[in-house]
């Protein structure tokens, strides 16, 4: 599509790839609360508790953005741009990524990668510039543990690169896919998965959020629209996660072209992502909180294990 | 100022030199068998995401300057939970030499600085259920009628 | 031991028997004779300074030694007269008596000679000096300033809702908590570290100091202390009114009758039960585990329920006055205890055992947080604490009081000496718990719940004590007239406990700080009142920004 | 390790027990120390649960021609000793435990009683209940001496004493 712009069936091709792009970072506004809400009732009746209505996430968001936006009196310039920023590269992830319709933006997982990255960046620079110092110490964690599982995640680009022999990972491209039947291939998916689960700051991982150490830690300074759109922002960065996992995982091209293929995408994607999410949130829940030495330490292996597929995809096992 | 949201409550606790009988209950809200959160109601480590402060203690003279703090802090509540009996009266101590009397008295001292009145849910107990506290909530949302009314009995004059 | 045969046996001069079970020693020398006492090898109690002036113009300081093998106490008696009181400190011999020294110091102005930390203890920072609440000449009502003036202190500072606005940053000093911001308990460390090893913690508490002491002795007469005592713990009230009961009943000579006593026992257990489960949640919910917490909460829910059966209310019990209790159990309520006792004891043996099994628990809790058994000793730790630092002491066994005359008592000793056995310390006495129960359900008899006693007589001095689910509670009285009290001195168990975890905490890594804390079960963890100081820069910072430079 | 990690996930399955609060009343043991009521008619002002009271919650003081005993919720500590010692059994715990309440005014409850003057002096002493409270426990021919303040009833006796013994000063 990267040709002849004057190429009409290419004009309407981008007009739907763009449209589709928009439509998935739209819905996904609504979407990542409410796997939110979700989760936060498969939390709850593990723990035999009725639990908040599935929709309640978007009830807080809705609260929260009808709130002026608050801030620490004492807090850096940067931390008033960083909730704002923080929402724009989400909705910029969203819609480069291929979620609930097959928009090929042309989407390199390097990119998506960088993209998903910013997020927590932003994200953490912000609670950096802060003086209150459970928010600095979250950032701080958050950073620790984005280092450590953005290694990991180099290194499954690294085996996929290596296994298909080229730099371009399209994530809508039919043909590179996480091959069952490759073991390089399946440590590089047990991988995406591990960082989708860390960064979805799932426990023993969520350690720079702890409520009973940190209180909140990187939000505690933001209250109102400031923390609505943080908080809206890093669930929509968690939703992504896992839409990469299961693009780059499932034959998307068995479900052919058509209207009757995008419902089905639609309808596939849904559920994948509904069923990896719920299994993550109820690992979460059975599990206690990693100390931040603990937790690097966990992640060093993952790191360990993406070397691995790295050496294993290039002697093309 | 802005209106209690009836389906998301945040709530912030704040104990001012409370004994722990009602901080435990506070907390025993949030346990399977109250669960709060069913309600939209969650607990929050931070004065700025609180909508309703849970006040609990008498206010001792140690404590008076970090609630203050705490509620200069808390700049999006629109209401306060008073809960138990040192709170809404002092308690037994509320007239010690080391206890301020509580959350009306605070007031007082709030006032001076400027600080406004916020609205008041008063929840007696000791400590109170954590029904009555989740009752409470309900009052501060608008979603409960208040069953409790002052009563005034005067004996009328007969002849003997 | 008997007293008499402990003064046989000492020889002793200035010493008579209050009771069977308490010596009075009036010692002329009172570092004399505290070093000479040291020999038995006493654990250092509770110290109670008195102000006797009214009787004979002078003030008593009362140390508490407890013999635990005899079941003995020996209450030390040192008196100074009046215009400038001072007194030998006997804390370089009882390194415990620490805190009750420089509380004494707060409330009474008596001076500690040779005491090696003379700072202010109890009362607010910005107390006035030379004004003393505990001397009878001080009001109970009267506040020494105007609370208005100290709304500005310099407290630490807490952030400000303003946008934007406000002076360039500082760094913070104290952080606020989980659910509770600039204070939650009476718990606040200041740990100075280098690198990451904590080289010294300092403690300043007493946020919760409400001049209960005082407020007995002047407002309140015998019956109405009890329930006064039930609130200066809203987690294990219950069982301060029986010590302060019990306390009474000693000095007046009040015999309880065997049924009312019965179900003393079986609400303190009760209540034992509910702060244990309590306590399990709690830690859970520390090391991130909130399954953990809502499982042991919701079987706790049956004890609330029970103790609600029992007695009208979850908490607070309400349920003793001086000579017996208000209320009786029928049939019908006990066997719902027994039933509650059943539906908990399989889940929660369950709970724990699905516990061990998670690695990431295990490793937060082995090994951390050590505390020596000598350290236990000379620091006068009690309590599931000191038990599992291999310290066998349980005042239900050692110096039994209600029921716990009539049963025995098993007592779980373990010597990990780490937060690990603490937990399961908790563990294998929740157990004991559920078992003491059934026994007390099974064998109470009938009996009136009330005794009958006439005038409580003037300045007798009565100690009672109960192991509270956090250890020893010891209760010091002594009467007055006018239906009222002359000294009323509660010690509760996390007062000698707080004083052991700056030696936990020191040689530690810096990260293991917050369970360790938790770990005494201060009712509520408090790793948000730590502030760490930096040897190398004099810098203050939080806990957990220090955490984060490991 | 995975096995107990299970079993934690699989209680999903059981029930619930949570209970329907705010829209299913709870009930509360027999027995429940809940919200005290005066019974107004039945409360004599004699001031019992008023020393009893630990918190001093309860409080009496005259105003005007009443005698007022006053209840303050927000100061109760629910520990039901005014129930325990009042003589007429006017003073209850009942099982009522949602109080909360926007003002701090409802949470009174006051008994407004009238009050007696003594017959000699005619200063007001107690209240019209009392004194016919304790007219009711004496002889018919002492009736008359309830009506007296204490400071006269002493007076009288004593004088009465004096004529008994015969003496005549």
């Amino acid at each position: 599509m990267s040709t002849g712009v004057t190429d009409g069936v290419a004009v309407e091709q981008m007009i739907y790839t763009w449209v589709f792009a928009l439509v998935n970072a739209l819905v996904l506004l609504v979407y990542a609360p409410l796997l939110d809400g979700i989760g936060r009732k498969i939390r709850a009746r593990i723990q035999r508790r009725r639990g908040p209505s599935i929709l309640q996430t978007i009830y807080d968001l809705r609260k929260l953005y009808c709130m002026p936006g608050i801030i620490d009196g004492y807090s850096g310039r940067y931390a008033r741009y960083a909730p704002a920023l923080t929402m724009a590269l989400a909705i910029m992830a969203g819609l480069i990524i291929p979620s609930f319709l097959p928009a090929d933006t042309g989407c390199d997982l390097i990119v998506a990668a960088y993209l998903l990255v910013a997020v927590s960046i932003a994200l953490t620079y912000g609670s950096l510039s802060m003086s209150i110092p459970y928010s600095v110490v979250g950032g701080c964690r958050e950073a620790s543990l984005m280092m450590a599982s953005e290694l990991c995640f180099a290194g499954a680009i690294a085996s996929i690169a290596a296994a298909y022999g080229t730099l371009y990972i399209a994530v809508a491209s039919p043909i590179i896919r996480l091959d069952p039947f490759k073991p390089s291939m399946i440590i590089a998916a047990a991988v995406l998965a591990i960082i989708a689960y860390v960064e979805g700051l799932n426990l023993p991982f969520e350690i720079s959020e702890a409520e009973p150490e940190l209180a909140g830690g990187a939000l505690i300074g933001y209250g109102g629209r400031t923390l609505a759109l943080l908080m809206h922002s890093s669930m929509i960065k968690e939703t992504l996660f896992i839409a990469l996992l299961v693009d780059l995982l499932f034959p998307w091209s068995i479900l052919g072209t058509g209207p009757v293929g995008l419902v089905l995408r639609i309808a596939v994607f849904t559920v994948l992502t509904t069923f990896i999410y719920m299994v993550m949130r109820m690992l979460d829940t059975v599990y206690g909180r990693y100390t931040p030495r603990q937790a690097i330490r966990a992640l060093k292996r993952v790191g360990l294990a993406s070397i691995i597929a790295v050496i294993l995809a290039s002697i093309g096992w | 100022m802005r209106r209690i949201d009836r389906r998301s409550t945040w709530v912030f606790h704040l104990n001012s030199g409370s004994c722990n009988g009602c901080d435990i209950e506070v907390l025993n809200m949030f346990a399977p068998r109250q669960d709060a959160e069913r309600l939209g109601v969650k607990l929050v480590g931070s004065p700025l995401h609180a909508d309703v402060i849970v006040f609990t203690g008498p206010v001792t003279l140690q404590a008076l300057p970090y609630v203050i703090r705490a509620l200069e802090a808390s700049a999006g509540a629109v209401a306060v939970l008073a809960c138990g009996s040192c709170a809404c009266g002092g308690g037994i101590w509320h007239d010690t030499y080391n206890v301020v009397g509580g959350i009306d008295k605070l007031y007082e001292i709030l006032k001076e600085r400027g600080i406004p009145r916020p609205p008041t849910v008063y929840v007696p107990g000791c400590p109170p259920k954590p029904e009555a506290m989740l009752y409470g909530l309900m009052l501060a949302r608008g979603l409960a009628r208040q069953k409790q009314r002052k009563q005034v009995y005067v004996e009328e004059a007969r002849e003997k | 031991m008997r007293c008499d045969e402990f003064i046989a046996k000492t020889g002793l001069v200035d010493a008579e028997c209050v009771d069977d079970s308490t010596v009075l020693v009036r010692a002329k020398n009172v570092l004399e004779t505290a070093e000479k006492l040291a020999e038995y090898g006493p654990r250092y109690s509770t110290g109670v300074g008195i102000d006797y002036r009214p009787i004979n113009r002078s003030y008593l300081m009362h140390h508490v030694l407890a013999l635990d093998k005899d079941g003995l106490f020996i209450v030390l008696e040192a008196s100074t007269g009046d215009p400038e009181p001072s007194i030998k400190s006997i804390t370089p011999v009882y390194p415990a008596a620490n805190w009750h020294e420089r509380e004494a110091m707060d409330m009474l102005g008596i001076r500690f000679e040779n005491h090696p930390e003379p700072y202010r203890l109890i009362l607010p920072d910005d107390w006035p000096e030379g004004v003393y609440p505990l001397r009878k000449d001080y009001p109970y009502d009267e506040k020494p300033y105007d609370p208005r003036s100290i709304a500005d202190r310099a407290a630490p500072r807490y952030f400000s809702a303003k946008t934007g606005v406000g002076e360039k940053r500082v760094a913070a000093e104290i952080p606020l908590g989980p659910y509770h911001p600039a204070l939650h308990e009476p718990e606040y460390y200041e740990l100075i570290v280098e690198g990451e090893r904590i080289v010294e913690a300092r403690y300043r508490g007493f946020y919760v100091h409400r001049g209960m002491e005082k407020l007995a002795e002047s407002r309140l007469t015998y019956n109405q202390i009890p329930f006064l005592a039930e609130r200066i713990c809203g987690i294990c009230g219950y069982t301060h009114a029986t010590a302060y009961c019990q306390a009474v009943e000693k000095a007046a000579d009040i015999r309880v009758p065997v049924r009312a006593e019965y179900i003393r026992s079986i609400l303190l257990e009760i209540e034992r039960l509910h702060s244990h489960l309590l306590w399990f949640g709690v830690a859970f919910h520390l090391l991130g585990f909130d399954t953990g917490f809502m499982i042991t909460w919701r079987l706790r829910e049956k004890i609330m329920d029970l103790a609600e059966l029992l007695t009208g209310n979850r908490k607070t019990y309400g349920l003793n006055l001086v000579g017996g209790v208000r209320r009786d159990i029928d049939e019908a309520k006990a066997r719902a205890v027994l039933e509650a006792l059943d539906y908990i004891e399989g889940k929660f043996k369950a709970l724990i055992k699905q516990v061990k099994d998670m690695g990431e628990i295990i490793a937060r809790t082995k090994n951390i947080g050590i505390l020596t058994r000598d350290e236990a000793r000379k620091l006068g730790a009690v309590g599931p604490h000191a038990r599992a630092s291999g310290v066998d002491i349980d005042v239900r066994r050692d110096y039994p009081y209600a029921a716990y005359k009539y049963v025995d008592v098993n007592v779980p000793v373990m010597d990990g000496c780490d937060v690990l056995s603490r937990i399961l310390v908790r563990y294998e006495e929740t157990l004991e718990s559920i078992r003491l129960l059934r026994v007390f359900i099974r064998e109470i008899p009938a009996g009136g719940l009330m005794a009958e006693y006439g005038d409580i007589p003037e300045l007798r001095i009565g100690i009672g004590v109960t192991e509270a689910p956090r250890g020893e509670d010891i209760h010091y009285v002594v009467t007055g007239r006018e239906n009222k009290i002359y000294r009323w001195r509660p010690r509760a168990p996390s007062y000698m406990n707080l004083a052991t975890v700056p030696y936990m905490l020191v040689g530690e890594k810096l990260a293991n700080a917050p369970i360790i804390i938790a770990s005494i079960d201060p009712c509520f963890s408090c790793t948000d009142h730590v502030i760490v100081i930096d040897v190398g820069s004099g810098r203050k910072m939080s806990l957990m920004k220090a955490l984060r430079m490991i | 390790m995975v096995a107990s990690r299970i079993a934690f996930i699989s209680e999903i399955k059981k029930k619930p027990v949570t209970e329907q609060y705010p829209y299913k009343p709870i009930s509360v043991p027999e027995g429940f120390r809940g919200k005290p009521v005066i019974d107004p008619e039945k409360c004599i002002g004699c001031g019992a649960c008023v020393n009893a009271c630990p918190p001093g919650a309860l409080s009496i003081y005259d105003e005007g021609n009443y005698r007022v005993v006053k209840l303050f919720l927000g100061r109760c500590i629910f520990c039901g000793r005014c129930q325990d010692v009042c003589p007429m059994g006017a003073v209850r715990l009942t099982d009522m435990f949602e109080l909360a309440s926007l003002s701090r005014d409802d949470l009174v409850q006051e008994v407004r009683l009238l009050l007696e003057k003594c017959s000699l002096c005619g200063k007001a002493f107690a209240t019209r209940r009392e004194v016919r409270h304790v007219e009711e426990k004496l002889d018919p021919e002492q009736r008359w001496l309830a009506h007296l303040c204490p400071r006269c009833r002493a007076l009288v006796s004593a004088k009465m004493i004096g004529y008994a013994r015969g003496c005549n000063r």
